[in-house]
Parts: structure tokens; sequence; C-alpha cells
């Protein structure tokens, strides 16, 4: 049931996109609201949407497509007052994965993003303090790389709990 | 002259009667002494009193967690056989319920918690993440089972175990204490 | 926090990963001076089991049983998000009546959740007795739960494209049973716990989260709407059926620990009606069918989807990229309680060490979740 | 009745015979029977400690079972009633863990020490008629200042144990235990101003002359109580043992036999605590039928319930807002309510 706020929403945002950022954000076929963005404008786009009312960063996710050698970063941006739900989708190429960090724009974004480093080994350039969350320390490599070799034997370390 | 217990024990202990482990030839004095184990009545009277006060560490790991502190709540009550005192310090603790999965960062916690708790202490594997890794036992950071970190002494079924499992698997450990005769000591720890 | 120029020393103290209080293996790494906390710095990742990967070389129907550990206290709310993913790549029709069953089992278990929820809080502050009472209504709960899809806790009752069983008398009878016994009990609690004076001077002004802070940290669930943000997604972005039920979504402005324990006795008498209004509308969808047509062996074709719902624990979300291959090529769980405690370090310097305790046990997090 | 009422009394008498006949045997002067009999005393104590502890702590594990609406142990022995005797053996037998780190013979002592200040204050307690192992003239003021000794081990142990948590729970047992001494010394002034006299025996017959004092002395009563849980570190102010947020708080270094003795000292604060509530307030050991040291083990026990309900059902106070509720709390209370006392006693006498 999208009520009228909703639909004006989208809509100014659509209106928005296509004018300040015409030929670097376009909206993907058969959807309302999933936008396809290049890295640069990523931060703009991301500021000019926390000025619009999206003010929820619900998600921030990558996805590894390894035949294509890229790395697809996929934005969820929620709304609180019509529960509307914009996503930016970001692509990188797999060899120097460095996209600009949202921190700025979202705190929710501080942790999202260490949790992407982490698993994707993605550099988020401007981030206050990127390092590991859920991996320890003692961990080389980026899990969710669907070139990752999981060698169990490697770590046997009887490390003391730092 | 060494006495042959082949007599029966009662069925006190927490044993159901058709239970595998009564099918062991029960085994002598000297036997035992091989096995490195002497009996005296002294060790019989430790023996029952700890079998009657188990308190199990209070460390939850995952969902078995839950079934644990379920086991202790009013509908499947721990505490009628004197186990519902959590002790939080592993220093008062004498068993270890492993509760959940053992992840390689959660590792050496649990070894340091082990090696913490004052000496006769026994482990349960509560569900099958702590029995033999579980459903995540491919997974680049899941220890495939708590007998990889610790020795264990029971292993409890089941993902989550049900709450009378576990208690099961306490009397299982009681069991074990009061008639050591009766089981098999198998400690390896790879 | 005002310096008492007594230079006392600072200590590191670990609320390390085995602790009474930290709802499973959270280390918080705090620094102390003296009673008050100076810093924390919350570390996660001690039960990461790599779930993620583990759904990528599992087939979509292998994958379900692997949600209901995420939030192992709700777990058939987490089969949900992954459920509405998968069916909307796939474009399926879910026949009504198993819409119904499948909010029926989610409503019950936010119940469950949610009185374990507010009985370990209570504990944590020391009255160990207040778990016992909302625990006897989770297992009512828990027994509805077991009669309809056979476990207490680890459901994995939703498939793609429906529900595993139909509902039988055994759950009528055991639902009869939770519907009898909660009002009297949440009477009882109220009258237990929230005029006690200890309990409001150790909540009240404690672990203080402003709206703007909420919003930021991207909060979701009770502890938004206990910071005064009216934001519920059964009704601002009803899934399922949600919209046809009426329910109202409670809000209190505090932002403070004793706002978000009243967030949550609100919120249980909205669920015990959401209940009653959906067994009802169950009632007259008697003998329709409980499965979509969805093909034996499932492949999704390829694309992206991304699906949200409303967990007990905050909104909880799963994005699907398939290849059209028969297992997933990228699954991904918005986990709520992981934005939850990102405001940990923020929002604990200047409490007590009591506080730490009360702030964790107020936010109704579960390290599953957290560390996926 | 009159053989069961002093029962103990006798026994007494029979045991000073039988020193002085060994005595006079022996040739030696009869003045060491006296010598002799401190040690049947010191023995008597010593056992009426011990039961209590382990009475008390099964009956707190099935109390707390009956109010969380579950059955509680009753498996070991008769419904139950063993089960301490099986945590006791274990815990004797249990290996003794000292942390490298820690100071090891205050770590040792502070675990011997916790028994000493309750056997102590028990020396001077009346049981029943002339069953007072040290009937003092100023038997209160012993008692009071043998009390605020019990908060010392509690903290020798936070210190050895070289632990930030135990660290913590000392500090915590030492700003409780020294505030918490001001407002219960105040209302038992209040008591001594009544009944005129420092002599708990005299006490006891001035409340059998007149009424029970908790009846005078109502307010005095209630903050007693309040104190007496302060003093022994339970239930609203179990902060030095704070479970949830110190692991075990002030013990998280002990096992074993030195953390029982800790386990069952507090039991024996308690027992010392309500049998100083029912000498000052509910009248001792005097009572219609029954004998009367069976009066003051049955008011002990509704006491000591009393507190077991407490610890069950309240949650746990916040460090600061333990100190704030005594000082600006309990203290003014108390000061009024002697300044009440004085006026009412200096009109009426």
């Amino acid at each position: 049931m999208l009520n009228n706020v909703e639909i004006a929403g989208k809509q100014q945002v659509a209106a928005e996109f296509a004018a300040r950022f015409a030929d670097k954000i376009e909206l993907i076929e058969n959807t309302d609201s999933e936008y396809m963005v290049q890295a640069e404008v990523l931060l703009p786009a991301a500021e000019y949407l926390l000025s619009a009312g999206y003010e929820f960063l619900a998600d921030i996710t990558a996805v590894d497509y390894l035949a294509e050698g890229k790395f697809r970063l996929i934005y969820q941006v929620g709304n609180y007052q019509n529960g509307d739900l914009i996503t930016l989708k970001v692509e990188i190429s797999r060899e120097e994965p460095q996209v600009n960090s949202l921190c700025a724009v979202w705190k929710a974004a501080n942790w999202l993003e260490r949790e992407v480093y982490d698993m994707f080994g993605i550099e988020f350039a401007g981030h206050p303090d990127l390092r590991r969350i859920l991996m320890w320390d003692g961990f080389e490599g980026w899990p969710l790389r669907k070139d990752f070799v999981h060698q169990p034997t490697k770590y046997q370390g009887r490390r003391r709990l730092d | 002259m060494a006495l042959k217990t082949n007599v029966r024990f009662p069925q006190r202990g927490g044993m159901p009667e058709g239970d595998p482990n009564n099918s062991h030839d029960l085994l002598t004095q000297e036997e035992l002494e091989k096995r490195g184990i002497l009996l005296t009545s002294l060790d019989k009277l430790f023996r029952w009193g700890t079998g009657w006060s188990l308190w199990p560490l209070q460390f939850g790991l995952a969902c078995c967690a839950i079934e644990m502190i379920c086991t202790t709540q009013s509908r499947f009550d721990m505490s009628r056989f004197g186990y519902e005192v959590f002790r939080n310090s592993p220093r008062q603790a004498d068993v270890m319920i492993v509760a959940g999965t053992i992840t390689e960062k959660m590792r050496p916690a649990v070894e340091l918690l082990y090696h913490q708790m004052p000496e006769p202490k026994w482990v349960i594997a509560m569900g099958s993440c702590a029995i033999s890794g579980g459903p995540f036992v491919d997974s680049y950071s899941v220890v495939a089972g708590a007998d990889k970190v610790v020795p264990v002494d029971v292993y409890v079924p089941g993902c989550p175990p049900r709450p009378e499992a576990l208690i099961d698997g306490m009397l299982q450990l009681k069991a074990k204490l009061l008639h050591p005769e009766r089981q098999q000591v198998v400690r390896d720890v790879k | 926090m005002q310096n008492l120029n007594v230079n006392s020393e600072r200590y590191t103290l670990n609320m390390g990963p085995q602790h009474p209080s930290t709802h499973g293996v959270l280390r918080i790494v705090a620094d102390f001076d003296g009673e008050t906390c100076v810093s924390a710095d919350p570390q996660i990742g001690y039960l990461h089991r790599g779930m993620e990967k583990l759904l990528e070389s599992r087939t979509y129907v292998q994958g379900m049983p692997y949600t209901d550990r995420l939030d192992y206290l709700a777990g058939v709310n987490n089969n949900l998000p992954y459920a509405l993913a998968v069916e909307k790549l796939l474009g399926v029709e879910i026949p009504e009546r198993a819409s119904l069953l499948r909010m029926l089992s989610c409503e019950i278990m936010r119940l469950a959740s949610y009185m374990v929820g507010i009985g370990i809080y209570i504990m944590d502050l020391g009255a160990v007795s207040a778990v016992f009472y909302p625990y006897q209504q989770r297992e009512y709960a828990l027994e509805v739960m077991s009669a309809l899809c056979g476990a207490r806790m680890t459901q994995g009752y939703i498939r793609f494209g429906g529900v595993q069983a139909d509902w039988n008398e055994q759950c009528d009878a055991a639902l009869q049973k939770l519907l009898d016994e909660f009002p009297p009990f949440l009477e009882m609690y109220h009258k237990l716990v929230d005029e006690n004076e200890i309990f409001l001077h150790r909540t009240k002004g404690v672990g203080v989260v402003t709206a703007e802070q909420a919003k930021a940290y991207g909060l979701t669930g009770a502890n938004l709407r206990a910071s005064g943000v009216s934001y519920d997604l059964r009704r601002d972005a009803p899934y399922c059926l949600y919209d046809r039920f009426k329910f109202k979504v409670p809000v209190q402005q505090a932002g403070d620990c004793h706002a978000r324990y009243v967030q949550r006795m609100e919120e249980c008498e909205v669920i015990y009606q959401l209940i009653k209004d959906i067994y009802a509308a169950l009632k007259e969808t008697e003998g329709g069918e409980i499965m979509g047509k969805v093909p034996k062996v499932l492949r999704v074709p390829a694309g992206e989807a991304y699906a949200q719902t409303e967990n007990p624990k905050g909104i909880m979300g799963c994005m699907v990229a398939s290849d059209g291959k028969t297992n997933p090529l990228r699954v991904h769980f918005r986990r709520p309680s992981f934005d939850n405690i990102a405001i940990y370090s923020e929002l604990m310097p200047g409490h007590k060490m009591a506080d730490l305790v009360t702030i964790i046990a107020s936010f109704d997090i579960v390290l599953g979740e957290i560390d996926a | 009745m009159e053989f069961v009422n002093n029962i103990f009394v006798n026994i007494a008498d029979l045991c000073r015979a039988l020193f002085v006949w060994l005595l006079n045997l022996l040739g030696l002067p009869v003045g060491l029977a006296e010598v002799a009999m401190v040690a049947v005393y010191w023995l008597g104590i010593v056992i009426v400690c011990v039961f209590c502890a382990l009475f008390y702590v099964i009956w707190e594990r099935k109390l707390a079972g009956y109010i969380q609406r579950r059955p509680g142990p009753n498996r070991l022995g008769p419904n139950g009633w063993f089960h301490t005797v099986g945590d006791a053996i274990k815990l004797v037998m249990k290996e003794d863990i000292v942390p490298d780190g820690a100071d090891k013979n205050v770590h040792l002592l502070a675990a011997l020490l916790a028994f000493v200040p309750p056997m102590l204050a028990l020396a001077a307690m009346p049981f029943g008629e002339g069953m007072t192992a040290l009937d003092l003239e100023l038997g209160v003021v012993y008692i009071m200042a043998v009390t605020t000794l019990a908060s010392l081990p509690v903290l020798c142990a936070g210190y050895a144990s070289n632990n930030k948590f135990a660290m913590m729970g000392a500090m915590r047992v030492v700003n409780q235990a020294i505030s918490y001494e001001v407002p219960q010394a105040l209302c038992i002034l209040s008591v001594i101003m009544v009944a005129g006299t420092f002599n708990l025996n005299q006490i006891i017959d001035w409340q059998t002359g007149n009424i029970w004092l908790v009846c005078l002395q109502p307010v005095a009563f209630v903050v007693y109580l309040i104190t007496a849980l302060a003093e022994c570190n339970r239930a609203p102010f179990d902060l030095p043992e704070g479970e949830s947020e110190l692991t075990a708080g002030v013990f998280t270094e002990y096992s074993g036999m030195r953390y029982a003795l800790f386990y069952l000292a507090e039991y024996c604060n308690m027992f010392v605590a309500a049998g100083l509530a029912t000498t000052l307030f509910l009248g001792g050991f005097t009572g219609p039928f029954l004998p009367g040291w069976v009066w003051f083990l049955l008011k002990t026990f509704v006491i000591m319930s009393f507190f077991i309900w407490v610890r069950w059902s309240f949650p746990r106070i916040r460090a600061d807002h333990v100190l704030t509720f005594c000082w600006k709390v309990l203290v003014p209370l108390m000061l009024a309510n002697v300044l009440v006392t004085g006026v009412v006693v200096y009109l009426l006498a």
C-alpha cells in the first residue's frame, strides 16, 4: 500500500539523481528504487539521500563476481518516516577494491564497513579505525571471497587470550 | 584376596536398567589397580559427595546455552539433583558444560577456562556443535568438536538437545563418578 | 563525569568472552577509573561460524535450518527474510493460509523471545527469581511450536513457497493454554517489577539514547521505539499479510534502560492481541493449502533481492544473490543486534560498572546473530 | 518441661562436675575446671555454627525453589536434606588453587579468619536461660565490635586474590560495611536507651517484664534488618559478590575448602545477625510453652527465612546508591529515632 508520501519520496529522489548525476547514476530496469552508482559519486549521493530524509542505513554488503573480476557493493538505505527503501549498487574492480567510506554520513556504516572489510578486503577510505571485526587477529586472507582457500591446519597456534 | 565384584550394583544411581554400560563385565579390584584406579572408601565417599553436587560453570556459547538455561527453569528443574548452582568463576566449578559451537577465536578462552578449574573436573559436550562441529563443521572458523580442545567425559547429542537430555547427561556423569569401574575411560586429545 | 582530581590509576577490565551477563560470548574491553567506565570497546566474533560462507555451498532448502541458528531465541523469525527474498526472485505466489501460519508462528516466537529478553534483563540486575515466571510463559509458547513443527527452538518451519506443516488440534490446545495463562502473568509481572524502587533507581536515566543517536546508528526494533522513533516494519512496509491487521505501535520518549523495559512490556500486550487476531483469521481459512507451486529442485533465476522483516531484536534483512544454480551465489543477513551494539562504545563511557550490565541487558542482544 | 528447658545447662554442670572430679583425682587446683569449661562452650558454639550453616544452605535452596515455582533439591537424603553434606564433602576434597600473583599467606589467612567473627559473636549470645557462654555486662557492645570484624576477611580475600574483579569487590565491601555500621549502632542505641542496660540477658528480662521491644521500636527493628543485610553482604546489598557484574566478586580466586569457609561463614554471619535481632527486639528465648532455646531457634529461623526471601526477590543496588541510601536516609532517620526515644524515656522515667 504505497501511500502518497512514499511515492513522492522515491520520485523526488529519482528526479534529483537524474538532475545532478545524470550519467553517473542510472535506474536499474523494472525496479523503482535500485540505482547503479559509479564509485566516485557515492559520497555525494549518500549525503543527498541523508538530507532527503533517508536516515536509516539498513545494510552494506558485497557480492563477489569472480567471473567478471569485480565486487558489487550493495547499500540499503531506509526512511524512518514512510518505510521506503533505496538500494545503491557500486561496482569496483577486484584488483584494487577501494571505495570511500560513508562513516561521515551515517554512524551505522562504521561497523558495517568493518565487516565488509573483514570478509572481502575492500578498503574504505576515510574510515576511522578499519580493522577486523569478526575474524581473530592472526587470520590472513578474506574468507568470503570466491577464491579463498580454507587451510584448516594453518591455524594451530595455542595463543593465550591476549 | 581380590573380591570379584560381579554382584550387580543396586540401581540407585541414575543408570536406567537397560543401559548399554551395564553390559560391561565388572572390573575386579586388581584390574582397576592395573589401570591405575585405586578404589578406597575415602575415594568412594568423595565420589558420592561430588556426584550429588556437580556445580556447572556458567559458560554458554550458542543455542544450546538457551536450552541449558531452560533446564534450570521451573519445568525441567535440574535443581532437583542439586546441580542448579551455576558458578560464574571457574575456580568453584566442577563441570564445564560446553554448550554451543567452539570457534577458533574462542578456543584459547575455552582452554584457559578448563585449566583454571580445580582438579577433579569434568566436561560435558552438549549439542552436536560441541561433539563434532555439527552443521558448521566445514566452516573456516569452527573447531570440529570440544574434544579437540578439552578432554570430554559425556557427550549429549542433539541440536539443541532437549533439557531432559542434558539432565540425563548429568546423571550419566554422576553414574560415571559413582561407579568408576563400570566406565571405560577413554581420553584422547588429538 | 566531574573529575575529583584524585589521581587514581586507570585499569583495563575484561568483561571477557565468559561473563555471566554478556548474553553469550561478547567481550567488552573497558577502561575503568575506579567504578566509572572511561572507554569501552566491544569485541565480537567469538561465535563467528561463517554462516554466510556455508550457505553458499548448500542448496536453498539445505540452507534454511542454518537461519534458525542466527537469532536462536526466535528460530522461525529468521527463516522469514530468507524465504521472502528467494520468493521475490522466484516470483512464486504464497497461499493465504501459508502466510497466516507464517505470521502466527513468528508472533508466537516473538512473544517467547520477549519473555527471555525481559526475564534475563531483570535477572542481570540481580533479582534472580524474576526470570522464572517469564520463562514459564516461554515454555507454553515453545509447547505450541513443538506441536506445530516438531522442534522447540530451531524450528525451520518456513519453507520456500509456504510452510512445512498445517495447524492441528494439539496446537489449538497448546495455544489456548498460552492465551489463558499470559494475561494474569503480565499483570503479576507489572506488580512485581514496575514499582520496585531498586529497579527504578538502577534503570532510570541510565544508557540514554537520543532519537538522533538511534537513527544515526541504525538501531531498530524495541530499542529504536524506546527512543521516540515510531518505526515498525509490520506497519510501515508491511510484508506477508500484516497490512490486513490493525495494531498499535507503542513508543517511549525517554530512551533510557527503563524506557526499553516499558517498551517491551507494552509490546507484549500488542503481540498478545495480534496472536489472537491472526489465530481468528487462521480459523476462517480452514483447509486451505499451505504450499505454493515450487519445484522440487529449486533453481532460482539470476538476480539480487533484498527482503526485510521485523524480528524481536529489530529489523532483519536478507540479501540473496543468485546466478541460476541450485545454491545461492551470496546470502547476507542484516542482523539487528549487530547494529544495536555498535552504539556501546559511544554509550558506555561515564557509566558505573553495574550500569554496563544494565545497558547490555536492556538492549536484549543475541550473540549468535551478532557473529553470524 | 523444666528438664527439657535447661537440658544444656545440666550437661554443662555435668561436665563441670566431671572436670572437678578429674582435677581432684590428679590433685590439681579446682580453678582449672573453668578453663576446661571454656573448651566445652567453644565446642558447643562450633557445633551450632556448623549445623546452622549446613541447615540454612539447603533451606535457602529449597525456599528459593519454592519462590521460583520449582521443586528444589529433593534427591539426596530424606526429601533432599543431605545435599549440603554432599557439597561440603566435595568442597573439602577439591584442589586448592592459589593464583601465582596472589599474596599466598593473606589468601589463606582470609579464608581462615572468615569463621572467627561469627564464633566470637555467638559466644555472648543468650541461646536460653543460663545458656550464654560469656555473660558479659557489655554484651551488646562486644557483639557490635566483633561483627564489624566480619568485613575484614572479605577485604583481605579481595586484596589477596590479585584479580581486578576481586579488588573491585573488596573496595565495595569496605565502603558498604563501614557506612552501615553507623545506622546499626544508632538503632541498637535506641534499644539500649529503652531497656537501660547493655547486658543481653537483662534486656531479655526487661522484655519479659514489659512488652517486646519491637512494638516500642518498630522503625529501629526495620532499619536493623536492613543494616544486618548490608553487614552480611546479602541480597540487595550483595555487591562484593555481585554475580552478574563481578563474576564471583571477592571469591573469584577461591576454590575448594577456602571457598567453603567463606560460603558457610556468610550463613553464620546471618545467624549472628538474626540472633541479635531476636534478642534485642523479639524477646530472645522467652515464649509460652516450648523450652527457651527452641524459641530462640524458631525466631532466628523466621528472621533467616526473611533474609532468604528478600534475597530472591530484590534486584541489586548500585554501588553509589548503597552509600547515598545509608548516609542520606538511614542515618538521619535513626538520629531522629534516637531523639524521640530520648525525649519519651526522659518524660516517662
